[in-house]
């Protein structure tokens, strides 16, 4: 039998985790570009170093972006990854699919790429990963005959990303899906033409889980969240004390025995609930809305009916400034189709930033060298105790 | 020529009927066990998920795979998590047993639910990005097979979200992970000086550090930049706009492991990710230290953690000084911040524990 | 010519015997009523000791008139407190009570003990200073006397340490109190251009601007400065290093309010007092809107909080959203920093309250 | 009755807490110095501005600090505060005195100045406020004889200040007043001869509850603690609950009623405490000596006995870069004259700020932009987690 080429990543392909190795030698067995990039690869593991150069300007007709130029350091031992592009294709709200859209699509990159992806990319993008020049064209056309297209690259808006919400969670206070939907069809032209300082990205969270990460990754993240009272079942809630239903949260395991004294009542952040052996009093007014009791009793407490969303921005990762998580701007905003308030909110934010921001300057970044105050100025937005952790303890005040 | 502009395509198209049926009328959830959740709408309809692992590197091949499993139990639907892994939704519950043991023969893990270890969070690294400092496939690989046990279980006192970045742009949310494992570089860039001429700005290319460590070539015929060691901390920012400027070194380039990052607003507001070790070595295949260093952290946590208390939590409760002596991980100078907001992470109090 | 470098008077001297006696051997105290303490030694000795209110600023006479009491009732030995009281220290419980009745003839108060509001440290103001924006000792009064039935009391949530300090250099600790009253310039320095060459170095004066306000005034013959309206925060710096721009003026001056600061170790690690009120005017004699404004603070602060809870702790638990609701103070885009660590004031969360 | 010349004032006279102007007013009936303070201060009212130039350079032979010069700008209207010098007089550790040596004081200050003084000033010296440049050196030399020496002022180590720690509180964890003492006559070269980049200030407190403010005030604090066990008197603790002793810390009041959960066990910032109704337990490993059950029951719970000292460095006002509270930079010292470890640290310390501080800065602000790094390293001291709320989350480090 033939000595592997690739001793050191076929060691990946133990162990009971899914071995990507094992995956790509299958695909390796018909596609050069997939073999390819196993060699490549098995070199770097050699050499503890990579083998991909600067990236060049690529890309598709009529587009600034959705493609990220790629060639290999070793064309001539690898001649097919010397190009190895990926494009990034703007996933369907919620990563829903049919399996026939997805056969599409992977009939589409075996005819036209490596055959590898990323599901998906970090900002929520099906990663095409890898193919030559000449195919990105083609490659597109038959994408957007198929009813897809490309996501954002560059310093233009970047692909949103949803939460499942409404589709199948109980606790999304607003259409997340459809508004990311609709937000990415309302600025194509911003996803697909850079033409801002730098990138620019929107999250949508149905609730304070949070479970798209919007506070750590995107400069405009929007966060479902309600005014009025947690809905409470007390029989519910006398069952998940009686053991009748078990907490959820993955409250099992060698944990199990629940303890809402413990497990509830005194990990609320505020200590705004009670709980007098037969019944729970929850003080709205000082509850942060921050959704652990919900989240073990899913089946007694309920977040209220009068929903809407959370405003934050300013997140992002730490070149240059350091990391951000966003800031609360908005606290509380209805958020109905087809989100009007905030679509003008977004096209003024950008107008601002592109006035004022330096090349490769964050949002977030912009309105910490600018001043909060000068941003909710150029917003006409109130300053609200919300907006802080803390007022300053810095004595010098720009009367 | 493909119509431009067209957009993702309308989501409502791939949803499956009890989804459709019951979009926004779900009333609650529970986790039947580890990787299968089943939800209750308030007509009483219900739909299960079963959540298998995947690596996210995938090819063509795995996905039809995943369509068959998804014809021939979900009629033909499925999703993906914000976390890579695959949803199969089903509505008839006498489908999940087949279904997971089909799952199972194909060698995919089901878990990643409630109180586990779910999926890692990573990017490219040496797969195809430029700029990496580490793999990230092959670093979650191995990671993942060292921590296998969590992921389809509910025995951690909380959900452990863990993210790699293979360089300091941490794509990702590794800066507010529960354990991030971030590649770093460890020297001063190794400057193309013939190239760098043709290829970079040497203006850009000078405002590009954030501290300042580049400055004009003192022999001014080499029209090109040098780079002063003392205030190099390896970002690679320079690299990222000068591609003359690489950092990529065999022997410096590792992995640094943080904790305690939180993105949820439960119980505590969000946190970032804390430096735990500041250098590991790339040892590929495997990366062993990297692996045993994150084994041992996760496990000195499941042991000392209250329920519900996420790392960051448990550190806060315990005492940092507490987190180094139990996990047994040496504090060292590095530790100490020394950027902008250093003195806000000094200690301004005697409320302190002796170790 | 006195002999130098002889440094402070031995302390031993000046220990009463009863001091002298259990140096170090003191057991326990109680609190027998506002003002007036007992310590008791391992021995079993008493030392009682009565606490009298002082303005700090005092004439020889009154220091004359407090060595009377303390020769008649304390054989000849008094101390004062790091917050500038008068503690007389009594061995014969017999005592007390006229001591505390000649205390009283002389119109001084007794307090400032526990769950009081102690007497305000403060600075020199109009009274010495070149670079006040307010006054020190009559602010001081006023504020007194509108809290006085706080010193002589224990009927507060917890101890409330108040401070002043006439301009942003802040002696005292101003930026570690409950309640802080900061001395603040408005306008920015009104600069006297001929004299300025003779009585400032330029480089010195410019790179004194924490803001990089100050240039060199562009009429090259003036040899003199400018200051940007636009970057100047009215710290007074420039004012210290260079006489030839002051900033004080009648109009513009005011006093800010800042609250939450705290120096121990109790309970809660010490921490920065924050901006409640940006500036009310100077409004002497009686600084009427100053007083109000404490006293609001004060007693929104004693019906709301548990015992134990510092101001600090107390908001730090109710939110600030709660604490400007409470108190009707209006918050501004002023109260949002805008300094160097601002994004760390910033709320990173949705945990918030409505109000 | 004359009109009074000072009305607004007179204001002041009025109101329960002693009043500055009464005082003033009994000296200025026969100081004329005191009579045109208050004709100024007066002026000031009115106008809202304060009539004081900047101040000159003015002193004693031999010393370069301990007198602030102060000049009226109106000498024309206030001749007697044409000049209105004020001598910092270095106070005895713990404000300590006998009536006799105040009583001297006195005299020299009613000969040589205005007769006002401010008892004390916020370092802690005495401040004898407001004299002619002429009566500078004889007032020093009277002072000198009666055993009193000047204090620090301008780019010197100023007046230590220590609180009444263990000559009349059963906490201190180490005599601070002798520290206080024996550290202020140790550096009398450096307190009377600014020589530094700028000013630098100690502060001695027994205890974690600081009452003499150091850690906020003071560029290197040193603060009492202990590493053994919380000494416990069970039997009290009983006496506590049961009410026979009120609780200390001005329980009283009307939140009188003691309730030792409510009061003690929950609010133990590390939650180490536990009362079964009967015994008090104390798990010493997370407690970290905030003081406060010590504060509510001093006759039941007292610190450790093997006591010793935290240093911590850098506190300071906001100029130039903002307020610094002092940080741990050695958890544990034994404390014990000579202090010799102490006075070998403060060297080391003031050797490396005068070689790197920039003019006018402070210690905290040297470390910030040095890093605590290149400090420790410096001063030959480890690295321990003690001295950090969080380790680093940027991640720019310097390998
Ligand atoms: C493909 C992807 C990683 C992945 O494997 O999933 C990715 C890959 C790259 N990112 Fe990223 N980023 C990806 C999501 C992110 C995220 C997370 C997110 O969007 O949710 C972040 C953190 C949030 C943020 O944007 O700050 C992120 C922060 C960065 C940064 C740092 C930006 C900053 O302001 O700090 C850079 C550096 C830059 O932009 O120059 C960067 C730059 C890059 C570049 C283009 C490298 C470069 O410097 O040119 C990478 C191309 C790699 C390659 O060869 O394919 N990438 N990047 C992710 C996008 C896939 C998708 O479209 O779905
Ligand atoms: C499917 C997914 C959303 C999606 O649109 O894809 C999802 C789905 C659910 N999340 Fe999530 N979360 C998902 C990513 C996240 C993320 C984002 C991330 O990890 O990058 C977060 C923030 C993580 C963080 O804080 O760092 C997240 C934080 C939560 C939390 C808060 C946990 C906490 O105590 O801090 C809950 C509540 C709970 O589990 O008790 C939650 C609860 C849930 C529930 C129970 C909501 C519901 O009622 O359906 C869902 C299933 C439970 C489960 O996974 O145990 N989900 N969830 C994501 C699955 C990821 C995966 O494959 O493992
Ligand atoms: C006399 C004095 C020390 C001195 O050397 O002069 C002193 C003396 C005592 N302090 Fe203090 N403290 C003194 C200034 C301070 C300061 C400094 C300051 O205010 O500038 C503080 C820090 C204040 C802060 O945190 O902002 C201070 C924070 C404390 C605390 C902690 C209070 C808390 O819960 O945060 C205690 C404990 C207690 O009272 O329960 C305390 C306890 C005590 C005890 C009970 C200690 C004892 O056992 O003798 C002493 C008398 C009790 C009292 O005043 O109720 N002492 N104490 C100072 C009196 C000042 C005055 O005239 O009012
Ligand atoms: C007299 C006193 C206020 C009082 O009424 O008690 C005082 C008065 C002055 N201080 Fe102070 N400071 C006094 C304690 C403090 C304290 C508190 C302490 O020492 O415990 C602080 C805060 C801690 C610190 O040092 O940071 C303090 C922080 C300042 C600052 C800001 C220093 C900084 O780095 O931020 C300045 C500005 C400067 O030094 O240029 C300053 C400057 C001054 C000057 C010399 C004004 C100047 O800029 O020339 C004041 C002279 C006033 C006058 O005409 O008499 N004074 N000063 C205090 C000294 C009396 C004594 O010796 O006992
Ligand atoms: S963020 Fe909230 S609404 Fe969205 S999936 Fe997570 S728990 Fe459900
Ligand atoms: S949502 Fe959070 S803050 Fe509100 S009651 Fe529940 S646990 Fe408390
Ligand atoms: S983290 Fe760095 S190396 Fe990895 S994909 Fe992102 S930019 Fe590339
Ligand atoms: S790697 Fe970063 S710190 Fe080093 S020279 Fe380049 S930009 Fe500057
Ligand atoms: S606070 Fe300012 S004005 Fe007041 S005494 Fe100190 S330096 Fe002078
Ligand atoms: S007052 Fe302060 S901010 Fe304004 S010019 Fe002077 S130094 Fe600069
Ligand atoms: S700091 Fe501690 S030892 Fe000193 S007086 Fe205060 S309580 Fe007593
Ligand atoms: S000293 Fe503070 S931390 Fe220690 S047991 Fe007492 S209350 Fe708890």
């Amino acid at each position: 039998m033939a000595k592997s080429e690739t001793p050191l990543l076929d060691e990946l392909e133990k162990g009971p985790w899914p071995s990507f190795v094992k995956d790509i030698k299958r695909v390796a067995a018909r596609k050069p570009m997939a073999k390819d990039l196993l060699r490549q690869l098995e070199l770097s593991y050699k050499e503890k170093i990579g083998h991909w150069k600067h990236g060049g300007i690529v890309g598709v007709t009529g587009y600034g972006g959705g493609v990220i130029g790629r060639y290999s350091d070793r064309p001539d031992l690898f001649p097919n990854v010397a190009h190895f592009h990926t494009m990034r294709v703007n996933q369907p709200s919620g990563w829903f699919y049919t399996t026939k859209a997805l056969r599409t699509l992977c009939d589409i990159w075996d005819r036209h790429g490596s055959g590898l992806t990323n599901m998906h990319g970090s900002t929520g993008d099906i990663i095409l990963l890898g193919t030559f020049t000449e195919h990105l064209q083609p490659c597109f056309d038959e994408l957007s005959e198929a009813g897809f297209d490309l996501g954002g690259s560059g310093s233009a808006l970047r692909t949103p990303s949803a939460c499942v919400g409404p589709a199948r969670c109980e606790w999304a206070c607003y259409d997340t899906l459809d508004a990311c939907n609709d937000v990415t069809h309302e600025f194509q032209d911003y996803l697909h033409r850079p033409m801002w300082p730098y990138k620019f990205k929107f999250k949508f969270s149905g609730c304070p889980n949070d479970c798209v990460a919007s506070i750590a990754r995107s400069d405009l993240a929007v966060i479902g969240t309600w005014r009025d009272k947690i809905r409470v079942d007390q029989a519910a809630v006398q069952a998940y004390v009686g053991g009748e239903i078990a907490p959820a949260a993955g409250g099992g395991g060698k944990r199990a025995k629940f303890d809402i004294q413990k497990d509830v009542i005194e990990l609320c952040p505020t200590r705004c609930m009670e709980w007098n052996g037969k019944k729970l009093t929850i003080y709205n007014d000082d509850c942060t809305r921050c959704m652990h009791c919900i989240n073990v009793m899913p089946e007694a407490l309920r977040p209220g009916k009068d929903t809407g969303v959370t405003i934050l921005v300013g997140g992002k990762a730490p070149i240059l400034e350091g990391a951000l998580m966003s800031w609360v701007l908005i606290p509380f905003m209805k958020f109905e189709s087809p989100y009007q308030e905030f679509k003008d909110l977004a096209e003024k934010i950008w107008e601002w930033w592109d006035e004022n921001g330096k090349m490769r300057e964050r949002l977030g970044e912009l309105i910490e060298r600018m001043s909060m105050r000068k941003f909710l100025e150029a917003m006409g937005l109130p300053a609200v105790p919300q907006m802080v952790k803390t007022p300053r303890y810095n004595p010098y005040i720009f009367f | 020529m493909g119509k431009t502009d067209i957009g993702p395509p309308d989501f409502r198209k791939f949803l499956p009927p009890v989804i459709k049926k019951n979009y926004g009328k779900w009333k609650y959830h529970r986790i039947l066990e580890p990787g299968v959740l089943v939800h209750v709408s308030e007509r009483g309809d219900e739909v299960y998920t079963v959540r298998m692992g995947s690596g996210r590197l995938v090819s063509v091949d795995f996905i039809r795979e995943v369509c068959d499993l998804a014809d021939k139990y979900c009629d033909g639907y499925l999703r993906f998590t914000s976390r890579h892994n695959v949803e199969f939704l089903v509505t008839d519950k006498k489908k999940l047993a087949p279904l997971k043991k089909e799952i199972a023969a194909m060698g995919r893990p089901i878990g990643g639910t409630g109180h586990s270890v779910t999926s890692i969070v990573h990017t490219q690294g040496w797969v195809h990005c430029h700029t990496p400092a580490t793999d990230a496939s092959g670093v979650v690989k191995a990671v993942m097979d060292g921590l296998f046990e969590y992921f389809g279980s509910h025995n951690l006192p909380a959900q452990v979200r863990i993210a790699l970045a293979c360089c300091l742009n941490m794509c990702g949310a590794v800066h507010c992970s529960d354990i991030a494992i971030l590649g770093v570089h460890t020297k001063i860039p190794k400057i193309d000086h013939e190239t760098l001429k043709n290829v970079c700005e040497i203006p850009t290319t000078i405002a590009a550090c954030p501290t300042g460590a580049i400055r004009p070539h003192p022999d001014k015929e080499k029209k090109s930049v040098i780079v002063n060691p003392e205030r190099c901390m390896y970002c690679g920012n320079c690299y990222t706009m000068c591609p003359a400027m690489p950092l990529a070194d065999g022997e410096g380039d590792g992995i640094s492991i943080w904790v305690g990052g939180k993105v949820s607003n439960a119980r505590h507001t969000p946190m970032f990710s804390r430096l735990a070790i500041p250098y590991l070595p790339n040892n590929p295949p495997r990366w062993p230290e990297v692996t045993a260093a994150i084994k041992n952290i996760v496990e000195v946590y499941a042991k000392h953690a209250n329920k519900y208390e996420r790392i960051g939590e448990w550190i806060e409760r315990v005492g940092w000084e507490r987190f180094f002596k139990l996990t047994g991980i040496e504090f060292t100078p590095l530790h100490i911040d020394d950027y902008k907001l250093s003195t806000t992470t000094f200690r301004n109090s005697t409320q302190f524990k002796w170790g």
